[in-house]
């Protein structure tokens, strides 16, 4: 004999709304693009095959660049290195910013103080000058720099998140249940906390993979970011600015790319959210 | 709470003590001589040593260390390898930019983003509803300079309503002018700002929103406009405090671009400018001075945080 | 021998006021205990210090007469294989991110009973009354009562000696609350239970003892039959004329 | 605007100097705004390029050439109104001479053996060996009055303006001077307001926040002036060159052969275009039409790929080989680096490249000489000099020239001095000592109501003095 | 005089989902009323669509009359004026009910002002502070200068409840509805709210519905009880006939579960 299962509705949250299937496709499109990048581009993207500047057309559907290179191929391109800053970004800051938070989760209280301090710091450093304090005065400007920098200070962030949310998990009485079954904080960690938390951290980096795009870009207009011929969108922006006049497109083409990118990622992150946050199962 | 103050302050010293020796130690480990700001092409060894000796760059380490410390005691960030200023002194001088600069941004996108943000959240089955949640996507997924350069583009090259660029020379003695050199930048950094916060402010209505206390409010008797007024605006507030802190650390950093954007003579490009110099204790003295400012708004934030949440107050009321 | 010893045990959290003022308890094995007083009394922190997870301030807490020393690895591997818990919140007490089996399994899996896990969670499900296809599914599909079971199924599962259950049938409505007595009822006659309550109903049903526990001090303490047919201290008398009967309207 | 003789004249431009002291690492915005219009030396370069006497009214060298007494202009004042000595002069020029000193002069000045003052208005250099271009380098000392503070961040010099502000990251302004002992400038005052962004500039220009600007950084910003009836594009002569400069100390760049192959691979005409479009200059050496010096070498190792694979295989290099350029991180070395990426490829040779900071350039290559090759833009008038140091970081080393360019200093008469440094010339072209890729174009564009601005600006000067704003 | 509440076939849909259907009820003036079922039967969602406050989703068919004026399918605007006047609530749960920001004292007066408002009486603020008073020693709050200035995190889950129903009674309505209003609390401090409550109702003369799970609690609180189950009704009746002689199945379990634990007592006593 079993207790009447009150019928649970289905959480309505669990559809996937129209904007996160925008968002995963904008974000399966980029990842599509630059995956291609790897293996086939419209031209080779040091050929100077066009006229200076030309405009948009045919052969080249974004138009070419200075050297008349295609600026399409240079915008595909730029896809792969988004992906790379983004991923490398958020990896680091995954692998930072988890360790720290799940370390000042358990902390003790004077402990915790030390590490609140050191995150509160970190938040304090804004990413952008701590990236360009690194890449300005690290052995040469490289994306890997760059990526670096992003990731640390995406990190603090990450910290802050993954504290709160794993100390929400260690108030549940199942980890008192598990404690009391004899499990070490190990595996605490590892069976109960980590997987509870993964959800919404998913989400979060969804988001940090974005802003890591555009501190990227932002690096690279004030001329501290991926260096040539790395075609970093936000190094095309930068170039296509002093050719706005004459060639608008050429500031235009970058900046659809890269703002496509950043909200599929957001969308693609808010759709994340309904659909994988434990929390919002239960009403 | 006087606990909590005198607890929270340790913190913050703590803080500002590990960034002052995380900045030094940053600067120094890498890479980069301050001596190459003073010599050029043409110069020879002996010119290169005695620049070296006039910045210190010549000394260990650890001795610069000391040296750095001693004067952090006594209030002195030092006077600049380029220029001989000191340092503190043309901070001063750039903050009457920046500071305003950040703040007038700051509170355009607080004023922008609450009421956005909360009509997001309560007419959410409208069509504007919606609008406004699509249109602040776009915004936190725009980078700062696209949209200070679009700004330009429209409003001072193409109608002439705005100066392009710059700041006068008179400062703040005439604000009004002042205030219209800077109504690009100001909006620039705060369409971005608005942008995140209104997806904050959203979120934070919609738990107001779906609470028991407004509901207990509306079964006595309470119109749901009332009831939001009078409950939500303080619930919502608490959480949405906690992320202006953060969110100012990145408006003070979009003010750098935006003073990039718009040559204006702030903080940014007194940091952007000793980087290429490789003048440590400009670049030193800004990162220091920025990232206090941060610490001390993250301080105040957890402070009204408190004020305004009663259940932070207690002796045990952990941080969350 | 008994089980559990409780001698002047005080308790304060952090550098708060004492919550638990020179309690002395004896758990034999074979008599239920029932713990029973207001919200605050210090129920749950009794349960705390019995299960290790928290350490007195003052008195000693021994288990089969050896110390109770959370730093004593192998001492601590048989006693929490001897002494399991079921908590008062059925949702915040299983991991929602866990299927049942590996719920249930995860004492056998920490203290490395060598055993066949599936057969024991099989049987623990069995005992509890769920079908076997309960183990394959996640914590969100089921209700309350049945959440209650699979947190009893984990306390069982080990095979423990004592399983101590804090405000277990509160949160249930009293259809459930009725079926969770009779399981538990004939859980008892394998293992001895410490039941907490602010309810003295629901504790009567089960136990052979009782504890009266008012502002962390035991105001009266007794086989449950006499405390409940001449209770002594008006703090008892006040619980028991507290509680609503069916009787009185039917 | 009000114009007319008290007109304000306000002057775009990129290069903020970082402080007042031409000695000290102020970069080169500081002529810009100081050189003939808050201080002024004893000669002044002329825009185009000629020496003409300032503070010297009248000179004389001895026959040996090693000594030259300069009478001083009667009646000039320093701002601070103290009148100008001797005194003053040979302080100023052992400024630069000192031991201490990091200005990039030091080296020039090094024939000067004494300074002596015998009365206020005459000055006695004495040197050790002849020095020709002596008043071409005395046009860098800036005359100092001797009791002057601070010249980091005050002034006290002769010019037709005087100090009058600085506001750090923002503007500098300089004003008529009253009491200036020549002739009156054609306007009241000259700001001039600094930018980090090219774009930000035009559009001050555009939306008339400044009045000229100094020198366009790309042609494409150059469109909306052009056409324009309210703007002037005027173009000058530039001394600013694009090279990429080798370690001619190591392998394979030490062998003349590589060197020359890879000077006929690179198209630089399609580079000058995609850089400038139609703007700018080619040249053949290291060498702007501006120094008298000047010969067209544009001819030597002209493109020609064909030739230029041809060369590689004599030279050993069948198949090409592999290099890296080290580029500075702004504008336009970055894209010319890409450019001769491509260009590279198509006779075998691979690039790569590698981006550095200003600061790291000193530090890597001009101290360490750590680098197989770097772009880098050279700006100075008369540099040909460099050429003739083997320790200089590009370490070209023919005796021939060390030899040809230290005779040429201590020549007798200019013509002979020129004669030796036209052959110096063709023999660093024909060694291609470098990869000199183009000469700047100097672009200076303004509102059409203003003009009588000087179009080289040579050294980066920018006298502003007959600088007229219609009314 | 018409009843306060009338309820009639009555069904709330959520997503297609029937949740409550066919509830027909009423409740007139001095009279008390009992809603009994398992968790998640439609008892709080009745109590909410009497209101007019079902969760955002849910779609409410056939009639609520409140007070005489029909509720579904009104505009909220003209609900309003109700709530708070003919009808107040009190909820399940005092700690989330309650705004966690304000202290007690100005939440039991915003209250009180607002029903002055509505009658046309204008309040000092002494006389504000005189009616706080008033009701806070009404459901018996020790120390209410104290207690007035608390917030509700600093209060106990008894006294948390009794300020909910200080401020349920100061809308001074002609019907209440507690929904749970004990379920949070344990034994000794339910027995005294359910004191209060009954003598509350009786001395005004106000019509109670009173919601809950325990039968015994229903009978402590009402005369006559509504069961439902699974969002139907099953059964009707007084407290005697329901608990005393239950005729369907599901009202039989209930009953006999009740007097198990009676027994456990009883049959010590
Ligand atoms: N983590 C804690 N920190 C500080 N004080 C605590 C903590 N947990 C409980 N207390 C305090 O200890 C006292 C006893 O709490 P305990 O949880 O043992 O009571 P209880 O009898 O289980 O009550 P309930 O019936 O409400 O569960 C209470 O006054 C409570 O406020
Ligand atoms: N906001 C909601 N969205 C969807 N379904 C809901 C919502 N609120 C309640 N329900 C469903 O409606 C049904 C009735 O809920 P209701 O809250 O009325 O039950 P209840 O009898 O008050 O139970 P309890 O005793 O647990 O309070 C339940 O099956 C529940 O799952
Ligand atoms: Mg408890
Ligand atoms: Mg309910």
């Amino acid at each position: 004999m079993t207790d009447a299962a009150p019928a649970l509705a289905p959480p309505a949250s669990r559809r996937l709304t129209p904007a996160f299937l925008v968002g995963a496709a904008l974000v399966g499109l980029h990842v599509a693009v630059g995956l291609l990048t790897l293996v086939w581009t419209p031209y080779d993207p040091a050929a100077m095959t066009g006229g200076r500047l030309a405009p948009p057309s045919l052969l080249h559907w974004a138009g070419t660049d200075r050297l008349g290179r295609d600026l399409f191929t240079e915008i595909m391109i730029g896809a792969r290195i988004a992906l790379a800053v983004g991923s490398g970004a958020v990896a680091i800051a995954a692998a930072i910013g988890v360790t720290v938070g799940l370390l000042a989760a358990f902390a003790s209280r004077a402990v915790d103080d030390v590490l609140a301090a050191t995150l509160d710091i970190l938040i304090a450093f804004p990413t952008l000058l701590l990236a360009m304090l690194i890449v300005a005065a690290g052995d040469g400007a490289n994306l890997g720099t760059a990526i670096l920098a992003i990731g640390i200070a995406a990190s603090a962030i990450v910290a802050r998140l993954t504290r709160i949310l794993a100390r929400r998990v260690l108030a549940m009485d199942y980890i008192t249940a598990a404690r009391v079954s004899g499990t070490s904080w190990l595996g605490i960690v590892r069976i109960h906390v980590l997987p509870n938390i993964w959800p919404t951290l998913i989400v979060n980096f969804a988001l940090q993979f974005g802003l890591a795009v555009i501190a990227e870009a932002s690096l690279s207009y004030l001329g501290l970011g991926a260096p040539p011929p790395n075609a970093s969108w936000g190094r095309l922006l930068q170039e296509a600015q002093a050719t706005v006049y004459t060639a608008p497109f050429g500031a235009i083409a970058p900046g659809i790319a890269l703002v496509s990118l950043v909200i599929g990622l957001n969308l693609f992150a808010d759709g994340l959210r309904d659909v994988a946050d434990p929390t919002r199962r239960r009403r | 709470m006087l606990a909590y103050v005198v607890r929270r302050t340790a913190i913050l010293l703590v803080s500002v003590l590990i960034a002052a020796a995380v900045l030094f130690l940053l600067l120094r480990l890498l890479p980069g001589d301050p001596a190459n700001a003073l010599v050029s092409v043409g110069a020879d060894a002996d010119q290169i040593e005695a620049a070296r000796r006039q910045v210190g760059s010549d000394l260990p380490i650890a001795a610069q260390f000391v040296r750095y410390l001693g004067q952090l005691g006594r209030f002195d960030l030092g006077a600049s390898f380029v220029s001989g200023v000191p340092v503190l002194e043309e901070i001063g001088r750039r903050l009457t930019l920046t500071l305003p600069l950040t703040a007038l941004a700051f509170l355009s996108a607080v004023l922008l983003a609450l009421p956005l943000g909360i009509l997001a959240a309560v007419k959410r089955d409208r069509w504007y509803g919606g609008l406004i949640s699509i249109v602040s996507q776009f915004g936190v997924a725009v980078p700062v300079f696209w949209i200070g350069i679009l700004l330009v583009t429209a409003f001072a090259v193409k109608l002439r309503l705005f100066p392009s660029s710059g700041f006068p020379p008179s400062g703040w003695r005439d604000p009004l002018t002042a205030l219209h050199q800077l109504a690009l930048p100001i909006l620039t950094i705060a369409l971005v700002m608005s942008a995140s916060l209104i997806r904050y402010v959203r979120s934070a209505t919609l738990d107001v929103i779906g609470s028991d206390y407004l509901r207990t409010a509306r079964a006595l008797g309470a119109g749901y406009g009332e009831a939001l007024v009078r409950h939500g605006i303080r619930n919502g507030a608490v959480p949405v405090i906690s992320i202006l802190g953060i969110e100012l650390a990145s408006t003070l950093l979009g003010a750098v671009v935006v003073e990039r954007v718009f040559s204006l003579p702030g903080l940014g490009s007194m940091l952007l400018s000793g980087i290429e110099q490789r003048d440590y204790p400009s670049v030193q003295g800004v990162l220091f001075v920025s990232t206090l400012l941060v610490l001390l708004v993250g301080f105040a934030a957890d402070l009204t945080q408190r004020l305004v949440d009663p259940r932070l107050r207690g002796p045990s009321g952990a941080r969350s | 021998m008994s089980l559990v010893d409780l001698a002047a045990v005080s308790f304060a959290y952090g550098r708060g006021r004492s919550v638990l003022d020179g309690v002395d308890l004896r758990i034999e094995a074979g008599r239920n205990l029932g713990i029973v007083g207001e919200s605050g009394s210090g129920k749950t922190t009794i349960l705390r210090l019995m299960l290790g997870l928290a350490r007195p301030t003052a008195g000693r807490i021994a288990f089969r007469g050896e110390p109770l020393d959370p730093g004593n690895r192998p001492f601590m591997r048989g006693f929490r294989r001897a002494v399991q818990a079921v908590f008062q919140d059925p949702y915040s007490s299983l991991d929602p991110r866990q299927k049942v089996a590996d719920i249930i399994a995860e004492p056998l899996r920490s203290l490395k009973v060598e055993t066949d896990v599936d057969a024991a969670v099989a049987g623990a499900l069995a005992s509890v009354d769920l079908p076997p296809d309960t183990a394959g599914r996640y914590p969100h599909e089921f209700s309350g009562g049945q959440r209650q079971r699979i947190a009893i199924a984990r306390a069982i599962v080990s095979r423990p000696d004592l399983v101590l259950a804090d405000e277990v049938v509160s949160a249930l409505d009293l259809t459930t609350r009725i079926r969770i007595v009779d399981l538990l009822k004939t859980l008892s006659e394998k293992t001895t239970l410490v039941l907490v309550s602010h309810d003295i109903g629901f504790v009567a049903l089960l136990c052979h003892d009782l504890v009266i526990l008012e502002k962390g001090r035991i105001v009266e303490q007794g086989p449950a039959r006499d405390i409940l047919s001449a209770p002594r201290h008006p703090y008892t008398r006040r619980l028991l004329a507290s509680t609503p009967r069916l009787a009185d309207f039917a | 605007a009000d114009g007319g003789p008290d007109a304000v004249i306000n002057i775009g431009s990129l290069y903020e100097p970082q402080n007042l002291d031409n000695t000290a690492g102020a970069g080169q915005g500081i002529n810009e705004a100081f050189n003939g219009n808050v201080y002024e030396a004893l000669f002044r370069l002329d825009d185009d390029g000629k020496v003409s006497p300032s503070l010297v009214k009248d000179y004389k060298v001895s026959d040996d050439g090693l000594t030259y007494t300069f009478t001083l202009q009667p009646g000039v004042t320093f701002h601070s109104g103290d009148p100008l000595t001797s005194a003053d002069v040979k302080w100023s020029i052992e400024r630069v001479t000192s031991a201490d000193s990091k200005s990039s002069r030091k080296n020039s000045l090094k024939p000067i053996a004494a300074i002596e003052t015998p009365d206020d208005a005459t000055v006695v250099v004495k040197l050790s060996s002849r020095s020709i271009s002596l008043p071409y380098n005395l046009s860098y000392v800036w005359v100092i009055n001797d009791a002057a503070k601070d010249l980091q961040s005050a002034e006290d010099g002769t010019g037709p303006y005087a100090l009058d502000g600085w506001q750090r990251g923002a503007q500098l302004a300089i004003k008529r001077f009253d009491k200036y002992w020549g002739p009156k400038p054609e306007n009241g005052e000259v700001v001039f307001k600094y930018f980090t962004e090219a774009t930000a500039l035009n559009n001050a220009l555009l939306t008339g926040a400044v009045d000229v600007i100094t020198s366009v950084q790309s042609p494409d910003s150059l469109a909306q002036f052009k056409d324009n009836p309210d703007f002037t594009v005027a173009e000058g002569k530039s001394t600013t060159k694009l090279l990429l400069a080798y370690n001619d100390r190591v392998a394979p760049f030490d062998n003349v052969k590589v060197r020359k192959a890879l000077a006929r691979a690179v198209d630089d005409k399609k580079l000058l275009e995609a850089v400038w479009g139609d703007y700018g200059t080619l040249i053949g050496s290291f060498v702007p039409p501006t120094d008298p010096w000047y010969v067209d070498l544009t001819k030597v190792d002209a493109y020609d790929p064909e030739s230029a694979k041809a060369l590689l295989a004599e030279a050993g290099y069948p198949d090409g080989f592999t290099f890296t350029i080290d580029t500075p991180n702004y504008d336009p070395h970055p894209l010319a680096a890409q450019f001769l990426q491509g260009e590279l490829a198509k006779v075998g040779v691979k690039v790569n490249i590698n981006v550095i900071t200003a600061n790291e350039w000193y530090t890597k290559i001009y101290k360490a000489h750590d680098f197989q090759a770097t772009l880098q833009e050279h700006v100075n008038h008369r540099d040909i000099v460099f050429y003739g140091n083997p320790d200089f970081y590009w370490g070209y080393d023919n005796p021939k020239v060390t030899e040809l360019i230290k005779a040429s200093e201590e020549a007798a008469t200019v013509d002979e001095q020129t004669e030796k440094l036209k052959e110096a010339n063709i023999q660093i072209a024909e060694d291609a000592a470098s990869n000199w890729l183009y000469l700047y174009p100097q672009i200076v564009v303004s509102k059409t109501s203003v003009t009588g601005y000087p179009l080289n600006g040579l050294n980066s000067q920018f006298f502003s003095y007959g600088i007229k704003k219609a009314d | 005089m018409g009843d306060l509440l009338t309820i009639d076939d009555l069904s709330i849909r959520h997503a297609g989902r029937p949740l409550v259907s066919g509830v027909s009820l009423s409740v007139t003036a001095g009279e008390r009323l009992g809603l009994i079922g398992e968790s998640g039967s439609g008892k709080s969602l009745t109590a909410l669509a009497a209101i007019g406050l079902l969760p955002e989703g849910m779609t409410a068919s056939g009639s609520v009359r409140l007070a005489g004026r029909e509720v579904i399918g009104a505009a909220d605007r003209d609900v309003v004026g109700l709530r708070g006047t003919a009808v107040a609530t009190i909820f399940q749960e005092p700690l989330t009910a309650l705004d966690p920001l304000m202290r007690i004292g100005d939440q039991i007066a915003e209250v009180a002002r607002r029903r002055a408002r509505r009658d046309g009486r204008s309040l000092s603020r002494a006389g504000v502070a005189a009616e706080v008073t008033a009701l806070m020693a009404r459901v018996a709050l020790p120390d209410p200068a104290r207690l007035s200035r608390a917030y509700p995190h600093e209060m106990s889950g008894g006294q948390r409840q009794r300020a909910a129903i200080a401020m349920a009674l100061a809308c001074r309505p002609r019907l209440l509805i507690a929904d749970e209003p004990t379920t949070a609390l344990d034994v000794t401090t339910q027995a005294e709210v359910l004191k209060l409550l009954e003598t509350l109702v009786r001395e005004e003369n106000m019509g109670l519905l009173f919601i809950s799970h325990d039968l015994p609690v229903v009978g402590a609180a009402v005369d006559r009880v509504v069961v439902l189950r699974a969002g139907e009704m099953v059964e009707e009746g007084t407290v005697a006939e329901v608990f005393g002689r239950p005729r369907h199945p599901y009202t039989i379990g209930l009953v006999e579960a009740a007097r198990a634990f009676d027994r456990a007592i009883g049959a010590a006593l």
